[in-house]
């Protein structure tokens, strides 16, 4: 186990380097200079790009750039922030947003978990069509809407929840945003709690725990629950990354110094360095998030476990 | 053959009886004679979602073809003096919906409008789903919008086939080097989330439909290769692949002929659940403001657009974001139905 | 028994090692040499793993062979073949397999499925000949006309099995390798397909390498038998002889497991043990001794003779 | 819609709540029961201002964009600082001498000034700061602005030349200023109430080198408030009073807390919380506060304009571009899209720029040019069309991707291809810097663009577009244009105010005539204030807002 998990970290990294260089490649192909302010001359522009070393030959700038973000340091924002580190400006707002992501997560999941379960127990009845639909929505309607949506009723109509983000108000601050960027979690982890349990319910395993007479709760959390949440593990990775998207919008929307606000000001400002600081964030963050779901579901679930071992010698 | 077999046996060991007769025809009882496709089809009619969801894909495909036709606009017909009208659609109209009028909550108070009645000969004017900020007839966008999505799922779907299919069915077929060199690329391309891949394209590209179609097509095939090879992975050691090989077929032969008729509708399905997710793909481009250019329109286009009027004029914002969510309910409860009709243990995939 | 002086297949030292990571190779066959002659049936037995189903498939080429020869009507199918041999062998060898649920293309109806070798090698002149062919196939295993247009999933176990055999017979082949062909069905089956297969023999004199563990079926339908053991050969000869003198304590251990059916034996009847690890035997140690006719048995000089003594048989013929 | 009542309550406690409460673990029944909250802080007086993007730097010679230059302008005081009228009034200084020539200026600073560590504020943070902007290898993209206040040498240690050193401008003791200028400036007090120009003060620079200002700590202040919150791209940023400014006993507010809102509806939702005092209204909610008391429309000194690139087939001809200058209706366009108090633009140089030596603005005493007129535009049109010998054009339009910009975009295409027959126009949307990108390598047909001004004064418009001028994207050329501005820059025009004014005017009138760009509009902004706050200006040119004198009651 421990030999799966050290290749599979090995894997990551070197994935990771590959990722940092197709970046580096297609960042090469983005129009525009982040030195075309309007009020720029050619001469000037051409002693600010020499500045910042953009005017060496892609191969050095490249190795600079990994050796530089080896230590951390990737380099300066041109335009959002000027002559700010761009480490900086990570270092402010990836908390946030993992926060923020985080909170969805984890409320979408349990929502959803519940909802997944009410519909599975009482399966093709009215709740469970219910459950179906609402999880569908959930997953039709992008989350912006969502967003203003709350926002209006439950930060202007009701004045229940700032609309907008204040670092001094905690995690009320998140309450909207986190719910407005849950719905599609939770539609999503319904939807597979759903299957999931009819089909663990359903087995001659849950049959034999029934005939046993486990109570009903029980049989619910303490087996079906269970077998059916190591499969919902696997679906994690690809609700990371739905977040993601989500979050460009929602932190937009409710004004979170996140680094999916960030992320678009920067492609809408060429701002070199911090979109690829943050493409490589971006992708650090899913690539760990897939090698936690794997070691996690390697841990969680013996046959896989077992087969990995095997295979390991 | 002139022997009886019993008394061969008892030769050979005497204590061993064979009782059978040679030469038997036996008939077994006869199955349901139903092609496979009739099967098919009848396990779906039997759910209702799907169902459902195909009456609907069809209805808003039909009013994709048709609306903008019927609406008497065209979508990038701006009309002075039309911008920003409420619905209004005859005889509802005489029950007092959709009549036109719609309620300002202005900070000074609230205000009833009905620019129909002020506009020059607006008594003959009909917008059934409003107008935009410009004055372009709402309903005549929306189904130009719902062209576009519809076009997406379709090359979501393409995509899926030919690049997801194959891709993962070479892969898990040929195995070994192949594979691993195979799986590593994809790894690398799936390590880089789908959002920046897309947006750096879209950027590189110039915004498109060319380069939306471009950016499903590099990354909306990596969950299909997975599923696909997986299937291969399993069909391939079957029996009647290894026997297929122990005759002597060619190795595309037996992936096309053999392996993929066994998999393909399953897959066919699966790329189903693709097409939501590009059709969102295509909806976060527009919001972000990469998406398809001006004036031409998507659903996803058009919310972002009248999103921006949401507390203003709250009616431009429900025609495509209600078109949007039935296309997706539709598409997501039509693969559900096709799923559990072919092979509820897909879902695992 | 028709021995005839040149062998249809004669498999030498073959090894099939399987690299299942950079520090551990498992070898499934370690050194298999026998031979079958035409119209003869070669029973292979052993426990599962112990590697005949993949000295089956190594045969008829389904993996590439680590090391060893294989000699199919005289050529050498164990490299890599010109079109000629691969035409040979992809002809003249078939196979029927284990899981009549598994072996037909559920997407294929039956005269598809029968026809598929024919198809491939395009060994007919038109559509009405390959179904002409395919009708009369069916014929002959048992299984009516009418059913040609249906598929595998209308078909019980036995006539998927019938399918699998006609699949193979429509090739006109020499030797068929049958993989457990029967062991998935009803006892009942097994026996109509043992039967159907023993009568094409005798019509065709189709040669059969019969891979089993069911040595009680084994010891019915074969001619000669081969004994394996984690990838080693380690006993081989007639059926007869096999049957009569088991020498290797592994065969014995086998033998001794099959049940009697008259109670009276049945009930003395003790299943001797046998444990490798334990037993203080190397296979790699030791090599093929004959023990009379063509029984073989393998082991150190020291160890045959230890065996045989046990059957009063003073006299080594030979150590090969 | 909120009572009244409810948003005085709120108006009164939100901010302080806010800022304070939420510090306790009590924030919570706070924001829950607003009106117990209320009572024992209604005395702070914090103003709550939307901004509609982050700040690009804290750095008065590095920043750019009106968001920066705002909240810069509310910590660091310059030599003056810009009143309601538009006008420069003094703020470090004391008192200027103009030498006679108007070649040479000797500012005398007031001494009571500090920065926020206690040091005085020199006459040497001037210098240093102006060498500084004038460095290349401070890399400061306003640094051409030394080049326009006309200092000496000014150009020679911008292109490299001479070191910064060379600049003219001396600190002869403490607080004595004296600079020495090439040419004379009529706008040059003007100018030095612009950012760049505020000073710097070395040896804290010294100190925190790249470090400045990215946080409170590394930010300096000489001006009313200080930063008691900052981080580089913060989405709020929060001023504390600078009780040790000189003049600090005509501050009124407490602080002022910037709250970055990036969608106008959740900015105007936040307004009408009480969460924030001041915002940025955009289209259509204009609809719904027009008639608002609070409701407030400001002309802003941007004009939007497309310039056509005269080295595309086609609009090298005169007709075409009159043709298409004349063809949208820019009425529509400000009234029924853009609702923001913005205005037609029938000229280029906009209104309530620059006053003329006459007193009078410069737009009062001169005329308008290419009004709308799809008659004479079609005219036009068939006049090119004879010319060029064609009977349809079709020009791609660079826009950027902006809500109004494309919206205005989208008119002007459906306006002009119904207007001209024959016409077609296809609209290419990208980002602004993409958009610069290629409008400065000459790689497109029209674009949308618009031109800020730096300074009061037309010249900051007419220069533009000189033969081979940086920012001239259409090459448009015209020899006797050339001639009128270099005349008014450093030739015998920039001896005589009235003449140059005169000459201004001349060049207006050439370009506009031969349609060397086609103006569309020039911006307006609708803001929303709270009517309890007062005391504060909007401005076109310079300083956008200063909360020196701002009041909330």
């Amino acid at each position: 186990m421990k030999k799966y998990i050290l290749k599979r970290i090995g894997m990551s990294v070197a994935t990771l380097l590959v990722i940092v260089l197709v970046l580096f490649i297609l960042m090469q192909l983005l129009p525009g200079s982040p030195f075309n302010d309007e009020r720029l001359s050619i001469e000037q522009q051409q002693v600010l790009m020499s500045k910042y070393g953009l005017d060496d030959s892609v191969p050095v700038q490249f190795f600079r750039y990994v050796k530089n973000m080896l230590t951390g340091d990737f380099g300066k924002s041109y335009t959002i922030s000027k002559n700010t580190d761009v480490s900086l400006l990570l270092q402010n707002r990836l908390p946030t947003s993992l926060l923020l992501g985080g909170l969805s997560i984890l409320l979408g999941s349990v929502a959803g978990l519940l909802l997944g379960v009410a519909a599975a127990l009482k399966h093709n009845s009215l709740l469970d069509s219910m459950a179906t639909f609402f999880s569908v929505i959930g997953v039709s309607i992008p989350s912006y809407v969502f967003a203003l949506g709350l926002s209006y009723l439950f930060g202007f109509q009701l004045s229940w929840l700032p609309m907008l983000y204040n670092a001094d108000d905690g995690l009320r601050a998140f309450a909207l945003p986190a719910v407005a960027l849950s719905m599609t979690v939770m539609a999503t982890v319904a939807r597979f709690t759903r299957t999931e349990m009819i089909e663990v319910l359903n087995s001659d395993y849950m049959q034999l725990v029934e005939s046993k007479g486990v109570s009903g709760i029980q049989l619910i959390f303490k087996h079906a629950l269970r077998n059916a949440s190591i499969s919902i593990i696997t679906i994690l990775g690809p609700l990371v990354v739905s977040l993601m998207t989500g979050s460009l919008v929602v932190e937009k929307i409710f004004s979170i110094p996140g680094i999916g606000q960030l992320m678009v000001q920067a492609i809408q400002s060429n701002d070199y360095n911090v979109i690829l600081a943050l493409a490589f964030v971006y992708s650090a963050l899913y690539i760990f998030v897939m090698l936690a779901v794997d070691i996690l579901y390697g841990v969680l679930d013996p046959r896989i476990r077992l087969a990995k071992e095997g295979a390991n010698g | 053959m002139d022997k009886p077999l019993n008394q061969i046996i008892q030769n050979k060991v005497a204590d061993f009886t064979f009782v059978g007769q040679k030469n038997i025809k036996v008939v077994d009882e006869v199955y349901e004679e139903d092609s496979y496709w009739k099967q098919l089809f009848k396990r779906i009619a039997k759910n209702k979602g799907s169902v459902f969801g195909f009456i609907m894909i069809t209805l808003i495909a039909f009013m994709a073809l048709l609306g903008p036709v019927i609406s008497g606009y065209d979508f990038d017909e701006q009309i002075a003096g039309h911008e920003s009208m409420a619905p209004r659609i005859p005889v509802l109209e005489n029950l007092g919906v959709f009549d036109g009028s719609e309620t300002l909550k202005t900070s000074t108070g609230e205000l009833v409008v009905n620019k129909y009645e002020t506009i020059e000969g607006g008594e003959e004017v009909y917008h059934w789903f409003g107008t935009d900020v410009l004055g372009r007839d709402l309903f005549t966008r929306t189904w130009i919008g719902t062209r576009i999505s519809l076009y997406i799922a379709l090359v979501a779907v393409i995509v899926d086939v030919f690049i997801g299919m194959s891709y993962g069915m070479i892969s898990g077929y040929y195995g070994g080097k192949v594979d691993n060199i195979m799986q590593r690329s994809v790894e690398v391309l799936n390590g880089i989330p789908n959002l920046v891949v897309v947006t750096l394209l879209i950027i590189v590209l110039k915004p498109g439909l060319m380069s939306i179609t471009l950016a499903i097509a590099i990354t909306g095939w990596i969950g299909m290769s997975r599923v696909s090879r997986a299937s291969m992975l399993k069909l391939k050691e079957s029996e009647y692949v290894l026997a297929a090989r122990t005759m002597g077929a060619k190795d595309i032969s037996i992936m096309y002929k053999d392996i993929l008729p066994n998999i393909f509708s399953q897959l066919l399905i699966m790329s189903m659940f693709s097409i939501p997710s590009a059709i969102f793909t295509e909806a976060f481009l527009a919001f972000v403001g990469i998406g398809i250019p001006v004036p031409m329109a998507s659903l996803g286009s058009l919310i972002s657009e009248n999103f921006k009027s949401l507390t203003t004029h709250f009616y431009m914002i429900v025609p495509p974001v209600l078109v949007l969510a039935l296309l997706m309910l539709s598409f997501n409860l039509l693969a559900d139905g096709l799923r559990d009709a072919l092979d509820p243990t897909m879902k695992e995939v | 028994m028709q021995q005839a002086n040149e062998p249809l297949l004669e498999v030498k030292d073959l090894k099939q090692h399987f690299k299942v990571s950079r520090k551990f190779t498992v070898k499934a066959v370690d050194g298999v040499s026998f031979k079958i002659y035409p119209g003869e049936t070669y029973g292979l037995v052993g426990e599962s793993g112990s590697g005949k189903s993949t000295i089956g498939r190594s045969v008829i080429r389904l993996h590439e062979l680590t090391d060893g020869e294989v000699l199919f009507k005289g050529k050498d199918i164990s490299k890599k073949m010109n079109k000629d041999t691969e035409r040979v062998l992809r002809t003249n060898m078939q196979m029927i397999f284990q899981d009549p649920m598994a072996s037909l293309n559920p997407r294929k109806n039956v005269l598809d499925s029968v026809a598929q070798g024919l198809d491939i090698h395009g060994l007919y002149k038109n559509q009405a000949e390959r179904n002409e062919r395919v009708l009369e196939i069916l014929e002959r295993v048992g299984l009516s006309k009418e059913f040609a247009g249906r598929y595998p999933s209308q078909f019980s176990g036995g006539q998927r099995q019938r399918i699998g055999i006609a699949r193979a017979l429509i090739m006109n082949p020499d030797l068929i390798i049958a993989d457990e062909a029967i062991s998935a069905l009803d006892v009942s089956i097994q026996a109509q397909i043992v039967n159907l297969m023993k009568e094409i023999q005798e019509e065709t004199n189709v040669a059969y390498l019969f891979i089993a563990h069911d040595l009680s079926m084994v010891r019915y339908i074969s001619d000669r038998i081969g004994v394996l053991h984690l990838g080693h050969m380690i006993e081989t000869g007639t059926t007869e002889e096999i049957f009569s003198k088991p020498l290797h304590p592994y065969t014995k251990s086998l033998l001794s497991a099959i049940p009697h059916p008259n109670p009276i034996i049945e009930q003395k009847r003790t299943a001797l043990s046998y444990d490798y690890a334990t037993s203080g035997l190397d296979y790699s140690e030791g090599s093929l001794h004959n023990v009379g006719g063509t029984h073989e048995v393998l082991g150190t000089d020291e160890e045959v003779n230890n065996w045989l003594n046990k059957y009063s048989m003073k006299e080594v013929i030979g150590v090969r | 819609m909120k009572k009244l009542n409810k948003k005085y309550l709120w108006l009164s406690g939100l901010a302080s709540v806010l800022l304070l409460g939420a510090c306790s673990s009590e924030s919570t029944d706070e924001v829950e029961e607003p009106v117990e909250a209320e009572g024992s802080e209604t005395d702070e007086q914090v103003l709550n201002v939307q901004l509609d993007v982050e700040v690009a730097s804290m750095d008065p010679q590095i920043a750019t964009d009106g968001t920066s230059f705002e909240v810069i302008a509310n910590i660091i005081e310059g030599l003056y600082q810009t009143d309601s009228d538009g006008k420069a009034i003094p703020a470090l200084v004391e008192s200027a001498e103009k030498g006679e020539d108007g070649l040479s200026y000797t500012f005398k600073l007031r001494e009571d000034a500090t920065w926020s560590n206690g040091d005085p504020v020199t006459a040497n943070d001037f210098v240093y700061a102006w060498r500084r902007l004038a460095d290349p290898d401070t890399g400061s993209e306003y640094s051409y602005i030394m080049g326009i206040a006309g200092l000496v040498n000014a150009n020679e240690v911008l292109d490299g030349e001479k070191a910064p050193e060379e600049l003219g401008v001396q600190a002869t003791d403490d607080y004595t200023l004296e600079v020495q200028l090439a040419n004379p400036v009529p706008y040059f007090e003007s100018l030095m109430s612009f950012i760049p120009f505020f000073p710097m003060n070395e040896d804290f620079m010294d100190e925190v080198g790249d470090s400045y200002g990215t946080s409170p700590d590394t930010l300096l202040s000489n001006g009313a408030f200080t930063v008691s919150s900052y981080e580089p791209a913060a989405t709020s940023i929060e001023l504390d009073k600078n009780e040790d400014y000189f003049d600090a006993d005509n501050v009124v507010l407490d602080g002022v807390d910037y709250q970055v809102i990036k969608d106008s509806q959740q900015a105007m939702l936040s307004y009408q919380n009480g969460e924030v005092d001041v915002v940025t209204l955009a289209g259509e909610q204009v609809d719904l506060f027009k008639d608002d008391p609070e409701f407030v429309n400001v002309q802003a000194g941007y004009l939007w304009y497309i310039s056509p690139n005269t080295l595309v087939e086609g609009l090298e001809n005169e007709n075409l571009r009159k043709a298409l200058a004349t063809s949208f209706d820019k009425q529509q366009i400000t009234d029924t899209i853009l609702k923001d108090g913005s205005v037609p633009a029938d000229y280029i140089i906009p209104d309530g720029l620059a006053v003329g030596p006459d007193g009078k603005d410069f737009r009062e005493t001169s005329d308008t040019y290419l009004e709308f007129d799809p008659e004479a535009a079609k005219e036009s049109l068939e006049a090119a069309k004879a010319e060029l010998g064609k009977d349809t054009f079709t020009f791609g339009l660079v826009v950027e991707d902006t809500e109004s910009a494309i919206n205005v975009s989208q008119v002007l295409k459906s306006q002009i291809e119904s207007n001209l027959d024959g016409v077609t126009i296809e609209i290419e949307q990208m980002p602004k810097k993409t958009r610069l990108e290629l409008m400065k390598q000459g790689d497109y047909d029209l674009g949308l663009t618009r031109w800020g001004p730096d300074y009061a004064d037309p010249m900051t418009y007419a220069d533009l577009w000189v033969t081979d001028g940086n920012n001239n994207d259409g090459s448009w050329s015209n020899a006797e244009y050339d001639e009128l501005i270099a005349s008014s820059i450093n030739g015998e025009l920039s001896l005589d105010n009235e003449a140059r004014w005169e000459a201004l005017k001349e060049t207006e009138s050439i370009l506009m005539n031969e349609a060397g760009v086609l103006p569309v509009y020039q911006k307006g902004n609708a803001v929303m204030m709270q009517d309890n706050v007062s005391g504060f200006d909007f401005h076109a040119v310079g300083l956008p807002r200063v909360y020196k004198f701002a009041v909330k009651e």
